[in-house]
């Protein structure tokens, strides 16, 4: 029955133009918009399910497609599509965005009108980032995201807000807008086209494929964030409404992730076989380096900003050590396991980080502090949520039987095909993980009362506890069987693999 | 009722009661929650006799099937399923035993805690993790339980999360077990790796690849991939069978509930380790370095980690630093190539170490939460239970011959001293001196809290009373096996070829061979202890621990003494918590602080990032003082930019 | 012998001449309070003007006076955006010149002979005609900023403007006369032919010649150096006239530009090319850097309009017909862009208060948040935040140099663009984050036809950002 | 020897070169800047009328004669200016006029 | 023969002049010497057979436009001595930049390209060529466009100079009848209250 409908058009301008409306709604009775919000959210979730259900995964072509020309003058398309990579965050996207508007529920009453509408906008262009096939159509989606989230940091921010939020939006914008020389000089190599796929097949001497993977790494390192250009994660974690670091954490990171996949790989395969030490470096960094700097944190949402960054680092290890494998072994064994664990790792991080930044926001919201050192002993007033906050925090640290096991588990295990300091580098985060997170949760949840505040402390209420509970069977779910969602990644997968490993020169 | 179905329901039944008194203890209550949780390891313990019937005796074949299929990814399935031997058999009933005995037992201990139903549902999920752990066919699944007892291990230590010292060491347990499992993962990423699979028969077969090819880790340093993968599954045995370097979690672990003590630490997570190297045979078997690495590891804990625990004074402690000791012994019988020895000990430790923590308990519960032996003395005419089964734990400890322990320490002694391996002359040197240990150390704990003077304070003596039915009954129960399933066992385990199939061993590496040449049935076993040194040592150390603790208490004070710096060095645990601490703890939090003040904020934030800002900001404010106001001026500007164009259109 | 000559390309020009003269002589006898009518008037003009282009509006391209003035594809779609922005201007203004006393009918029709100025400047064929309409524009402009009499930074700035403004012209005329001696023309058809053949002969006297007239258009556009009169005159307008100036004169730059060196010059197009790639870069990074430490709002838009002027000279550099309808694109849209900015601006002026610094717009979003949104839009469209109109300007733009290989100056460009965000997103924070600052911002209530023509006008900055085909198809057609 | 075209062309350039002196020597004087600009125009319609005698074409004269209207009228708008100016500030000297900078 | 002296002495005294104008310390002076080199710029013009143009300069220029500068310069009450300082600091400077300016005009001015060989001088107009008659012809017919626009440029320019300079003085004395007429006794007259005289 869905066949002939416009599905990805649907997702993507349902939460745009449910947004206007809320934003239209205003703010005089709040209680309508957030309504509307949550009704447009779950329309939209709800309507994301065809895509899984209705899902072909025994090809890697890319299905539901809307193809349109748009401005004939550049020959740029309207032209969404979606394949095995990119339908699970799509997915997640809708999700995260139903438990964020469920969690802005009392939570913000300042302009509540204007932060629902910013995240169901935001929704709209993060699902078209991920459906978008044309690369400018990529491009505008892109960026158009930066601005409601800007907005949210800056106007329901903390303390240090303005700071952050310009540092997010230009740290992003200056990676971006390389990438978009990269794009507009392939669409005069490729003789006018902007399509994505049409630049995959598009042959490059080395020479421009280094620079033009360069330009893509610049946008998508800084979206990722990668270890050095990670600096304003930290910062807008911090600052951001808890919505906001959900979000950001959960999806926007992804952008980055997912950019590599449909970019950087099958663009520039040779450029980035070559420069694969560079990437490898850096998420190794990013492990390592990022899991002490975590072990320090005093602000409970920094640290996880830096568990985020270490965890991505995961994403893009597994995306790039498939190079590696590839020089080690002719046959590429281990590849398809690096590609799907970095995918998995993504996924599982968008809800995990999202769950954590959550439990942080309920802490915030009572508290109004997110020092660890302002708690203790908090198991103590809120049995409930200690609980939620020890499993999503061992989630965090990667144990097995939750999602965020699987990623690392499935990107270990093929870097090890690579080199065995890789993988042992990388199998780091196995204690570092722990130690940052539970130190944590030994310093937050566990101990005596620390103070009047904290036993002042009511555990969760029925909405809180359904979002981080919605959260937690999504992770358990993930972590006890991953196969569905691994399933459908294989031909996508399989299909890039046999692309990257053909060199365009 | 297929056997499939058993199997599954074994540790389903767990998990059930897990969850109930999980998530519903608030509406089963406090009751409800103990009957739930004891029906379902009750009956995980009933199918699990059932089990180890059917494999021991009516010779069922070995069950390797999978449930569902994880994940596909690259052509690699990652199933979960169970592999039902000989091995599992007897692991599962050990575990299901113990279990239920300490969930009997925990009604008594845990009567008046708050966190009741918690505790029950936590022992239920330990109790499932860890049959899934010991049931598991493949390494994935292996390396779920052996994460998942980690984490019920870590709530249980900090189950009473408000003191600091628990919550200081689950972390302080979870963190030093993930070192191991680090190890541990990496160990599977090379099995993966050279054999394609994860399953534990499909690895086995494919295992002569990884003899043959070779792994460049250290640049100029071949090392053959067995031995690789071997030692790294070790470091993760290391983590959890808490062998030395990796064992200091394991007495601080001691802050949780007694019962765990019992469960978790001592009778059976931290045997998954040694259960895994057992397991693990037929990979270890090929690679010599590896079971040299295992026995002079092994041998190195059951020496010096009973050293310790002489100069202990918390009855729990001393109970755990014996713990180490033992499974020190367990893993000198791995490396010794005496797997089904280790495992012998495995099981008989488990019901007599779970004795002798329960004891403890019962003890402690006596004392009012005392645990310092040096406030206890002359227990005994109040406690009979306990101390009658507790001189039974401690005989079955130091191997007294006819006991438990007796049969399985001296199968390891005689092991080693047959053991090949380099590093078995040091092995089978440090057992021996281990075994004069573990009696003293057993004996000064005993005299001091059951013989002697009472040394406690009036009000506790006044109210010193035999413990509940439902704590001395586990404790008898225990007791029994703690005597006597070593003789009724030996000939079958060791040397009925039960393990046969389970347990693979190379020819060459004929050390059960030799135990098996001098084993003319249990009673012939007992006598043959007194040919050898052990059983003279032991009595050695019980001696000496009634001459110095009960003879000449003044003794004890002039040798700490006199030799202050050993006393010192054994008071300190060899210093290794103050280096941990010191070099792991402190420096990577500096390592931290110097990334993150320098790396990130200063380099990267204020150099990079801000620094550009600000030059951009600097270069701004310079720059516009161009725009000085003055028409003269702007024209002046307009006219060199006319020349300069000029210049270059003329001349250039 | 002596041809009457085609009187019908000049058509608009010519409607707007006699109306403007209405204008001027109604306005003399209408009262203060009737001054509404000569707005009126002035608005009709326009329409008229504007419906006259269209209606003379030819499928190809005619030219007449003795092939002096042209009436093509590029002057068509030109001269209606100048009619519809100065339509703008005119509507924007009103309540501000109320509110400082300078409501004359003298400000409208100088403002009617500006865009005849413009007009003109669009059409002309040239030298002759391109002079003519460029002293047109630029006369009424200074005495535009003059026009508060009693404001000390109006009269500063119309002096310097007049005294740049007449160096500049002459040195445009130095080089036009240099031209003339070279190819004895003034036509610019003839002009191209006659280059063309002597391209290779003098190099250097054309260098030379074009040298001077690059200078002069550089002013005109206000590209470093050439940019100094700008900011000044920019902070020291009145903000009604910021806006004019700001807006429709960049769209005559460009014509005259395209029609002095594309029309006439093309054969030397590697020598301007070249000036152009050195001032478009000193633009950019000039116009931006500078632009970060202002802290008045009109100065800062002086500024950022100097970095948008390097990028309409990247298009034009390219030298390409993509190129050259890329930077039409980006100035129309510019100059939509200004005066949302500008207009907004201007609606916050009230009686006895000026509101010029970037502080007067804080919390805007509290108390206007409809024009606070507009003005986040424009300045999003500005930074090239995509979906604005803004960024698939940048796009085309830096597709065309891209395309002649150029990619160094892409990169350039959109590194000094980073720049420029930062002060775009300095102006959304204070709008958006700060809080309201006493007796600064109050509710405004404009009356309805500039509430609906400012909306209509910011958010024609997303609809064309969704759809620059609408206006894209024109520009390609202007240099099909 | 007749005068060459180069001649009229060096007077101009001298004329113009001179002019722009003029605008860089006069740091004060607002009125001597307009009679510097008055020279260049000077200059440049000296060319145009040097080119338009050589070309022996009337364009160049027909130039010349719009910029001395286009002048006239310049210098009356300019001068107006500076009478606004002068009342504003009683002063016309360029380093006075120098309120926004920048 | 006579029209290279004619030229040359004209020449010199238009740079000398002109030289005068940026350089002498009062500006009617400037003017002055302006005005003369105008008028050694007709005479060289006149060589160039550009009779009307060189008519028009006196008349215009130096008729009309340097009388309204001559007016401007008295009227503004300027302080000549201020107007002065710093000159021979930034004569050296200003020296300079019109060297190279002149070097590299010269260099493209004295080329081949303009050279006598490449530009001949034209033969002589014939007896009867009226200039001013050439003028008019082309100026109404080939230029009426622009010829227009230049009268426009005049109209901005005459409604631009008395919009922007003519005001009202409101220190002029006249009477106004009806206003006069139109008065009441509360425009005139305040009466307040005051209190009495105490202590």
């Amino acid at each position: 029955m869905y066949a002939d409908w416009p599905l990805l058009s649907l997702v993507i301008w349902t939460p745009i133009i449910g947004g206007i409306l809320v934003l239209f709604a205003g703010d005089k009775e709040p209680s309508g918009a957030r309504k509307i919000a949550l009704l447009v959210s779950i329309v939209t979730f709800l309507l994301t399910l065809p895509l899984y259900s209705q899902f072909n995964t025994d090809t890697h072509l890319v299905q539901f497609v809307e193809r349109e020309s748009w401005i004939p003058a550049f020959n740029i398309e309207y032209f969404l599509g979606i394949d095995g990579i990119s339908m699970p965050l799509i997915l997640l996207t809708s999700f995260t965005t139903v438990i964020v508007v469920i969690a802005a529920w009392e939570v913000i009453q300042y302009r509540a009108s204007q932060y629902l509408a910013a995240f169901l906008i935001m929704e709209g262009f993060m699902i078209g980032t991920f459906s978008a096939l044309d690369s400018i159509l990529f491009y505008i989606f892109f960026e158009a995201m930066l601005i409601p989230m800007f907005l949210v940091i800056g106007v329901w921010g903390g303390a240090n807000r303005i700071y952050a939020t310009l540092k997010f939006f230009l740290y992003t914008f200056i990676g971006s807008v390389l990438m978009l020389i990269a794009l507009i000089y392939m669409y005069n190599k490729s003789d006018g086209s902007f399509a994505i796929f049409d630049f995959h097949y598009l042959p490059l001497t080395l020479t421009e494929q280094v620079l033009i993977f360069l330009a893509f790494l610049v946008a998508f390192a800084v979206k990722v964030p990668m270890w050095p250009v990670h600096t304003w994660l930290p910062d807008a974690h911090v600052e951001a409404p808890t919505g906001g670091s959900v979000i950001l954490a959960a999806i926007m990171l992804k952008i980055g992730g997912y950019g590599f996949l449909r970019f950087s790989l099958p663009i520039t395969p040779d450029a980035s076989a070559e420069l694969d030490w560079l990437i490898i470096t850096m998420s190794l960094t990013a492990v390592v380096y990022i899991g002490f700097v975590a072990l320090v944190q005093q602000d409970m949402k920094k640290l996880i900003a830096y568990s985020s960054i270490a965890h991505m680092g995961f994403v893009t290890l597994g995306f790039f050590i498939v190079f590696r494998i590839m020089d080690v072994d002719s046959s590429a064994q281990g590849s398809a396991l690096a590609l799907e664990g970095g995918m998995v790792q993504m996924i599982s991080h968008g809800f995990i980080s999202g769950a954590m930044f959550l439990c942080v926001g309920v802490m915030y919201d009572r508290m109004h502090s997110r020092q660890i050192a302002d708690y203790g002993g908090v198991a103590n007033t809120m049995p409930v949520f200690a609980a939620f906050m020890v499993f999503f925090a061992m989630a965090n640290a990667g144990l097995p039987g939750t999602s965020g096991f699987v990623g690392e588990f499935m990107v270990i295990l093929a870097s090890f095909k690579a080199s065995f300091w890789i993988a042992f580098l990388a199998a780091l985060t196995l204690i570092l993980g722990a130690a940052y997170t539970l130190w944590m949760i030994k310093r937050v949840i566990f101990g005596g009362i620390a103070n009047d505040n904290v036993k002042a402390l009511s555990d969760i209420n029925k909405r809180e506890f359904l979002f981080l509970s919605l959260l937690a069977i999504a992770v358990l779910v993930l972590g006890l069987w991953p196969d569905p969602l691994v399933n459908v990644m294989h031909a996508t997968i399989d299909n890039l693999i046999n692309h990257i490993s053909i060199s365009k020169i | 009722m297929s056997m499939e179905s058993i199997y599954l329901t074994i540790p389903l039944a767990s998990l059930a009661g897990a969850i109930l008194a999980g998530f519903f203890g608030r509406q089963i209550g406090r009751a409800g929650a103990h009957w739930v949780t004891i029906l379902g390891v009750g009956t995980s313990f009933v199918l699990s006799c059932l089990v180890l019937k059917d494999v021991a005796f009516d010779g069922a074949p070995i069950f390797n099937q999978s449930l569902y299929t994880w994940m596909v990814s690259d052509g690699i399935r990652f199933e979960i399923g169970f592999l039902i031997d000989s091995l599992t058999a007897l692991m599962m009933v050990v575990v299901t035993s113990v279990s239920l005995m300490v969930h009997i037992y925990t009604i008594g201990y845990m009567h008046d805690d708050p966190g009741y139903q918690r505790f029950f549902c936590y022992i239920s999920l330990f109790t499932f993790s860890m049959l899934m752990l010991v049931m598991s066919n493949n390494f994935l699944q292996l390396f779920f339980g052996w994460e998942a007892v980690g984490l019920v291990s870590y709530l249980l230590i900090g189950f009473w999360y408000t003191r600091d010292t628990a919550i200081y060491a689950n972390l302080k347990a979870f963190l030093v077990n993930r070192v191991g499992d680090f190890g541990f993962l990496l160990g599977i990423a090379v099995i993966l790796m050279y054999t394609g699979s994860l399953d534990y028969y499909e690895v086995f077969d494919r295992a002569d690849s990884m003899v043959n090819a070779t792994m460049e880790v250290i640049p100029g340093l071949d090392w053959t991939v067995i031995t690789l993968a071997c030692i790294l599954l070790f470091v993760g045995a290391m983590g959890k069978s808490a062998q030395v370097p990796l064992h200091v979690w394991l007495p601080d672990s001691m802050e949780g509930p007694t019962p765990i003590s019992a469960l978790i630490h001592a009778a059976t997570m931290v045997t998954a380790g040694i259960f895994m190297v057992a397991r693990m045979s037929p990979l270890f078997e090929l690679s010599e370095t590896a079971l040299s690495v295992v026995i002079i590891i092994g041998a190195t804990t059951a020496f010096f980690m009973g050293l310790i625990g002489i100069v202990q004074n918390d009855i729990k402690r001393v109970v755990a630093y014996s713990t180490l000791s033992q499974l020190g012994y367990m893993t000198v019988a791995l490396g010794a190539s005496a797997y089904s020895a280790a495992i012998f000990h495995l099981m008989t430790h488990a019901f007599f170490k779970a004795l002798l923590f329960l004891a403890a308990g019962s003890v402690i519960i006596a004392m009012h939460h005392e645990q310092d032996i040096r406030k206890m003395g002359g227990l005994k005419k109040y406690m009979p239970i306990t101390y009658w089964v507790s001189l039974a734990g401690s005989l079955a400890l130091i191997g007294f011959p006819g006991f438990a322990g007796y049969f399985s320490k001296d199968a390891i002694i005689v092991a080693t001293q047959n053991a090949t391996v380099p590093g078995a002359g040091y092995a089978y040197v440090m057992v021996l001196l281990g075994v004069f240990v573990t009696a003293f150390y057993s004996f000064r704990m005993f005299f001091l809290v059951f013989h002697g003077k009472e040394r406690m304070d009036q009000h506790t003596k006044e109210h010193l009373h035999e413990t509940a039915p439902v704590v001395t009954i586990p404790l008898i129960l225990l007791a029994i096996p703690s005597v006597v399933i070593g003789w009724l066992t030996i000939e079958t385990v060791l040397f009925g070829g039960y393990f046969d199939k389970a347990i693979f061993t190379l020819s060459e590496h004929g050390s059960m061979a030799a135990v098996a040449e001098i084993f003319h049935g249990p009673l012939n076993f007992v006598l043959h202890g007194f040919v050898g040194p052990a059983v003279y040592l032991a009595a050695a150390g019980v001696g000496a621990a009634w001459y110095i603790y009960l003879k000449k208490p003044s003794i004890a004070e002039q040798t700490r003494e006199k030799f202050g710096f050993i006393y010192n060095l054994l008071d300190q645990k060899y210093y290794f918590d103050r280096f941990n601490e010191v070099v792991f703890a402190t420096t990577s939090r500096g390592i931290g602080h110097v990334l993150w003040r320098l790396g990130d904020a200063l380099v990267i934030d204020g150099l990079v990032v801000n620094g550009s800002a600000r030059l951009v900001g600097w270069i701004s404010g310079i720059v516009r003082h161009v725009q000085t106001g003055y028409l003269n001026h702007y024209a002046f500007v307009m006219i060199t930019g006319l020349i300069l164009l000029l210049g270059w259109a003329v001349l250039g | 012998m002596f041809i009457q000559p085609n009187l019908l390309p000049a058509l608009p020009e010519m409607v707007m001449l006699a109306m403007t003269c209405l204008v001027l002589v109604v306005d003399l006898f209408l009262p203060q309070e009737k001054r509404g009518f000569t707005l009126l008037l002035s608005v009709l003009t326009l329409l008229l003007t504007l419906a006259a282009v269209v209606f003379v509006a030819p499928v190809d391209s005619i030219s007449s006076f003795g092939d002096s003035f042209v009436l093509d594809q590029l002057a068509v779609t030109l001269k209606i955006a100048v009619c519809i922005i100065t339509i703008l201007v005119f509507i924007y203004s009103r309540d501000y010149l109320i509110d400082h006393d300078i409501y004359k009918g003298e400000f409208y029709v100088l403002g009617l002979f500006a865009t005849l100025g413009m007009l003109i400047m669009i059409s002309a064929h040239s030298f002759l005609m391109i002079y003519l309409g460029l002293e047109l524009l630029s006369l009424s402009l200074y005495a535009m900023i003059a026009f508060n009499r009693k404001s000390l930074m109006a009269s500063e700035s119309a002096m310097k403007y007049f005294v740049l403004g007449a160096m500049a012209s002459g040195l445009l005329l130095y080089g036009i006369s240099i031209f003339y001696g070279i190819t004895g023309t003034l036509n610019i058809n003839e002009l191209a032919a006659l280059v063309a053949a002597q391209a290779d002969q003098n190099p250097v006297a054309l260098a030379f010649a074009l040298t001077f007239i690059v200078v002069g258009l550089s002013f005109k556009l206000g590209a470093v150096p050439f940019h100094m009169w700008l900011p000044d005159i920019y902070q020291g307008s009145p903000t009604a006239v910021t806006l004019f100036i700001g807006t429709a004169p960049k769209i005559a730059g460009f014509a005259m530009t395209i029609r002095l060196l594309v029309d006439g010059l093309s054969d030397l197009q590697v020598d301007w090319s070249q000036m152009f790639i050195v001032l478009a870069v000193a633009s950019m990074a000039i116009g931006n850097i500078i632009a970060i430490a202002q802290t008045n709002f009109k100065r800062l838009l002086a500024y950022s309009t100097i970095s948008h002027v390097g990028f309409i000279l990247l298009g034009i550099l390219a030298g390409t017909a993509n190129g050259y309808a890329s930077a039409m694109f980006y100035t129309i849209t510019y100059a939509i862009t200004a005066s949302v900015s500008f207009g907004v601006l201007i609606l916050l002026n009230r009686k006895g208060f000026e509101a010029e610094n970037i502080n007067d717009l804080s919390g805007l979003n509290h108390t206007n948040p409809w024009y606070a949104a507009m003005l986040a839009i424009a300045m999003f469209s500005m930074a090239g935040v995509p979906p604005t109109v803004g960024f698939y300007a940048k796009l085309s733009v830096l597709q065309a140099v891209v395309q002649v290989d150029l990619v160094w100056l892409a990169v350039a460009a959109v590194l000094f663009s980073v720049i420029g965000l930062f002060y775009y997103l300095r102006v959304v924070k204070v709008m958006y984050f700060d809080e309201v600052v006493e007796d600064q911002v109050t509710s405004i209530k404009p009356s309805l036809d500039v509430r609906i023509l400012l909306s209509a006008n910011g958010l024609s900055l997303i609809g064309l950002g969704m759809f620059p085909s609408l206006l894209m198809v024109y520009c390609i057609r202007a240099f099909a | 020897m007749t005068v060459e075209l180069s001649h009229y062309l060096i007077l101009a350039a001298i004329l113009f070169s001179i002019s722009i002196a003029g605008i860089i020597i006069n740091r004060k004087n607002i009125i001597i800047l307009l009679m510097s600009i008055e020279l260049m125009l000077l200059a440049v319609n000296l060319n145009f009328i040097a080119f338009s005698h050589y070309l022996n074409d009337l364009a160049g004269q027909v130039f010349v004669f719009f910029i001395l209207t286009v002048a006239a009228a310049e210098a009356a708008i300019g001068l107006a200016i500076l009478v606004v100016l002068f009342r504003n500030k009683q002063s016309i000297n360029v380093e006075d006029i120098s309120e926004m900078k920048g | 023969m006579i029209e290279t002296i004619v030229f040359y002495l004209f020449a010199f005294s238009t740079v000398v002049t002109a030289t005068a104008v940026v350089t002498v310390r009062n500006p009617v002076h400037a003017a002055l010497f302006l005005v003369l080199t105008f008028f050694t710029s007709a005479v060289i013009w006149m060589t160039l057979e550009a009779e009307f143009l060189a008519i028009s300069l006196v008349l215009v220029y130096v008729g009309a436009v340097m009388v309204l500068f001559l007016f401007v310069v008295m009227m503004l009450d300027i302080n000549i001595a201020r107007l002065r300082e710093g000159f021979v600091k930034y004569l050296p400077l200003g020296i300079a930049i019109a060297f190279i300016m002149l070097l590299l005009m010269l260099n493209v001015v004295t080329s081949d390209i303009f050279s006598s060989e490449a530009m001949l001088e034209p033969a002589a107009k014939a007896a009867d060529y009226s200039n001013t008659k050439a003028l008019g012809s082309v100026l109404y017919t080939e230029y009426v466009l622009a010829f227009e626009i230049a009268a426009v440029i005049l109209l901005v320019a005459i409604v631009a100079a008395i919009s922007l300079t003519m005001r009202k003085r409101s220190h002029t004395k006249y009477q106004n009848p009806s206003e006069q007429i139109r008065v009441r006794k509360a425009d005139r007259i305040r009466i307040v209250k005051m209190p009495a005289d105490g202590e």
